[in-house]
């Protein structure tokens, strides 16, 4: 029983951020603190991030439980957001969603995503866009709040 | 352009035989029939991608959930409404009334406060409030109906004042015909920062409704009258009025979280749509919304004003009938209620169904405006797309016949 | 005698194909499947009597109400209600359970009292209490759950005790699969003078189900769990407990007589009918038990004893799979929810899919209890009449690829 | 336009007691007072009725407001059970009913019903056997009551 189709989906790297998530810790002291929760199926994301002087984030951990693509994609994105200022990670999240709703990506986009771009394969699979996204959402929530 | 044969045709049931007549159905305000692309609709949910929505991560399950936000969506751009979200579904008119009465009145509304309704409103826009009133200490009041059939807009001043909080009003009368002045009524309420529910049952499946531009906070309408099956009606809110509204019933889609001792909420639409929704029948309101804008709400509009128009001006030769509202076909929706001082009007209906000619007759669930004018009955023929004027002649016809079979013994 | 092909052949959508793969429905407890016989009952509604029920003397609506009550009374017999008057037609179990907790659960429970629920209720079960509890200041209590699934009866005499105004108890969990004892819980409730409701939701479609037997107060099913549509669900009701209550949704159909400002009240069912009903759905929920009794509920029954005896069988054979509930099948309903400790059960939900089988996976809508196991979510294959061993074994093998495709990274 | 088969349910008779309702009026001081109405129709029949000592029914009245076999149908019940005992007006609304509801009906039934007879045109006509039926459970409910 081949599941060619499905390794678009489960890439070995998705696979690998599921089983052995990065940055798994939920920072204490952060200045960003945001919670993410799919009511329909369970899948949450809890999300902490700390902010240096010039508002760089400098330190990122989550905690989370779910299927394997969101779980992947919040670790996935931990490493993405690392170092980059919030305007970068809100550039960041504009691109992710378009690329999610299955917007072509120019080069520069693309270089941006970095290995993010794999996790295209889920636009194949609608119903699991959402579990890619959580954290993502999640994401732009916390930087929302920040800038009120 | 507007081909009547070629509609007529589109309807399975218009076909039928009734005593041995060809079915006459003008009975369209109480519920409307259904074209064979609304039945075709229906069956294939169940032949094709049947199963509940929102939950799963099946293919199945997936293209549920995608036809019903589809049916959504549809209904949101056929009243203009701003988003999907704004859009509620519910079983019909009644639900929705009693969905709005029971989160945000009795939220929102206290003692001393007055709701405002009409003295022609159906039992579903009136009774949800007197329980409101008595729940709450607010005070319900009633904008006079003048002898023509309008809103007597004479004491409007005095009436939306400063105390009201809501002001719940019937679009289209389903009784009287008239087409009130929600707009103007919006406005006013809005003034003096009360709410405007429009009980939009009668004008939804039959004129063009645009939401913003009435600038209600609430709509109901069924979808029943529209073309589509009884289990599926709507609620329109204004996010910014029920975003942060508590729940009516409660179970599940609606939740967030829950614990033994507690629950949280889900976002609108679903936190007010508990446990699983109508599915099938808001697929099949979409594709009866999908019927109607390839005719286009103002040919509807038109061709009903037409008919009523023309039914208007056959019933003077009718002696002993007299026709109730407003006698200006263009201040009316598509229907027509009249009553005999001789002939009882189920008497009349029965005579009407024996020739297979269906209208309706009784109170139609406006008790009170009937008490108003001392009648405990009446007789109703209303018209949608599929109707013709020579349906309006046979009734015509017949009605004639009736009045004159009824009244025989009078003169022996 | 039973025959597996000839009721496969009669569901259209068993035909289908998805992902390439022919369909296997498994996710029978979230909705079932609907037969041709179904099907073409709701189109014959509307292409032969559509029409209002109750309001009319034409003979469609004469048809419509003859039908709609004929199907009332199908389903008194169904459960052996002792008259069609005690079956309300509602929109599906969870406005039913409202239906209850809005008008003899506010108008009976005060301060101090107690409502007995379970661990293991559906959101619909549990939800519509807290905000009862929350109302009336009773206090809300759970029938604590055993490991082995089962409700823990050692300490029922103190939890259902003198203070216990009603017992409301799910008959089937849709989680856990869980039979319980109804009946000798009754029994406990009629005792101490309370009232009891059984959700009834994955009872009345697996097996039969017998309200006189049981002696319970409220029982509650939907539709669409028992090869019917989505928008008709049924509240059952002793007469004596809701004969004289007040009523839940207010407007048309419910009402005697309206004045402007109070009104007076229909009998049952009526009464609780609000508005326009969806008779259309209960004449196919009508067809649906016909269907069901040309096979016998028994039947039903055992053949899903047998899918689910050899299920529980088969899933022994599944490395990292532990399956959730009684071990027994003959305590068990038709489901099986399981659970991995390698991966999670939407990523096995999508590698099934693949192959065209449907399972459901999630909380199920029975969070806390998922929660009280330490589980966020779990898988679920749900069984009905037309599903095979043939299935079973296409589960497990898949099943089996699934865990083989996850776990293939770990030792790498 | 002939409607012959609508002869059958508006008899001479019965549109005779539309138009002319007998005993048509409310007594005072009445031993029986009910009041029925069809929430549905909105047909309506208010029953008075006064018995001597021997517990006859010596004088009936009532009013109402429907269509015509609602009204026709008290009217005439008006006169057949005038002069009845309670008992005897009882056993007649048994076999009205029963007519109404298609029984087959022996002589001596027949001969009871008298002129009611003519009412089972109304049987043809499902939905108006509710309004013939209105007057008679307004009986019952008054003797029920009565009976108490
Ligand atoms: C045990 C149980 N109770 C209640 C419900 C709620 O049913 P519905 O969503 O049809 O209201 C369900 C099904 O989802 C169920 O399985
Ligand atoms: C004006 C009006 N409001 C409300 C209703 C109630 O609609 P429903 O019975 O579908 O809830 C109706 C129709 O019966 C109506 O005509």
């Amino acid at each position: 029983m081949a599941s060619e189709s499905l390794d678009s989906l489960y890439q070995e790297m998705v696979l690998d951020h599921y089983k052995k998530p990065r940055n798994f810790r939920l920072l204490e002291n952060a200045d960003i603190h945001s919670e993410g929760f799919n009511p329909f199926c369970g899948d949450r994301v809890v999300l902490t991030a700390k902010l240096d002087q010039q508002g760089i984030i400098s330190e990122v951990g989550f905690k989370g439980e779910g299927c394997a693509i969101s779980q992947s994609s919040a670790s996935m994105m931990t490493e993405a957001i690392q170092n980059r200022t919030l305007a970068e990670a809100k550039e960041l999240v504009t691109v992710f969603k378009e690329m999610m709703q299955g917007k072509m990506l120019d080069q520069k986009e693309e270089d941006g995503l970095g290995s993010l771009v794999i996790l295209q394969g889920v636009r194949e699979y609608p119903v699991r866009i959402k579990c890619a996204l959580l954290t993502w959402s999640t994401l732009q929530d916390a930087i929302l709040e920040q800038e009120k | 352009m507007f081909n009547s044969e070629q509609i007529r045709s589109d309807f399975p049931i218009l076909t039928r035989k009734v005593n041995g007549h060809q079915l006459v159905y003008l009975d369209n305000a109480a519920t409307s029939q259904k074209p064979r692309q609304v039945i075709d609709a229906l069956s294939s949910v169940y032949e094709q991608f049947n199963s509940n929505v929102h939950r799963g991560v099946h293919t199945l399950s997936m293209e549920a959930t995608e036809h019903y936000e589809d049916a959504r969506r549809k209904v949101a751009e056929f009243i203009n409404a701003p988003e999907p979200e704004t859009v509620i579904f519910v079983r019909n008119t009644t639900e929705a009334i009693n969905l709005v009465a029971h989160t945000w009145a009795i939220q929102n509304i206290g003692p001393g406060d007055e709701i405002l309704t009409t003295e022609m409103e159906h039992h579903s826009n009136l009774v949800p409030w007197q329980k409101v009133a008595e729940m709450t200490g607010a005070k319900l009041r009633h904008i006079p109906v003048t002898d023509t059939g309008l809103l007597d807009t004479s004491q409007l001043d005095q009436l939306i004042n400063e105390k009201t909080r809501l002001v719940a009003v019937v679009h289209v009368s389903n009784f009287l015909g008239t087409i009130n002045p929600v707009k103007d009524l919006a406005d006013r309420a809005h003034a003096v920062g009360a709410r405007i529910l429009i009980d939009s049952a009668q004008s939804v499946p039959h004129m063009p409704v645009d939401v913003i531009d009435l600038d209600c906070d609430f709509l109901a309408f069924s979808g029943h009258k529209i073309m589509a099956p009884p289990g599926i009606g709507v609620l329109y809110c204004k996010r910014s009025v029920i975003q942060d509204m508590e729940p009516f019933l409660r179970g599940g889609e609606m939740v967030r979280e829950v614990w033994f001792d507690h629950a949280t909420w889900n976002d609108i639409p679903n936190r007010f749509e508990a446990g699983t929704p109508n599915f099938a029948d808001a697929v099949a309101l979409g594709a009866a919304i999908d019927y109607l804008n390839a005719i286009g709400m103002e040919q509807v509009r038109s061709h009903e004003m037409e008919i009523t128009k023309y039914g208007l001006e056959a019933f003077q030769s009718l002696e002993y009938l007299k026709i109730l509202g407003p006698a200006d076909h263009t201040l009316r929706g598509g229907l027509i209620a009249f009553h005999s001082t001789e002939i009882h009007p189920h008497d009349l209906g029965t005579f009407l169904d024996q020739k297979g000619i269906a209208i309706r007759t009784g109170h139609h669930c406006v008790m009170p405006m009937h008490r108003k004018i001392g009648l405990p009955a009446s007789g109703r023929a209303s018209f949608y797309i599929y109707n013709t004027t020579e349906e309006i002649d046979l009734l015509i016809e017949t009605l004639k016949a009736a009045l004159t079979y009824f009244t025989k013994g009078s003169s022996s």
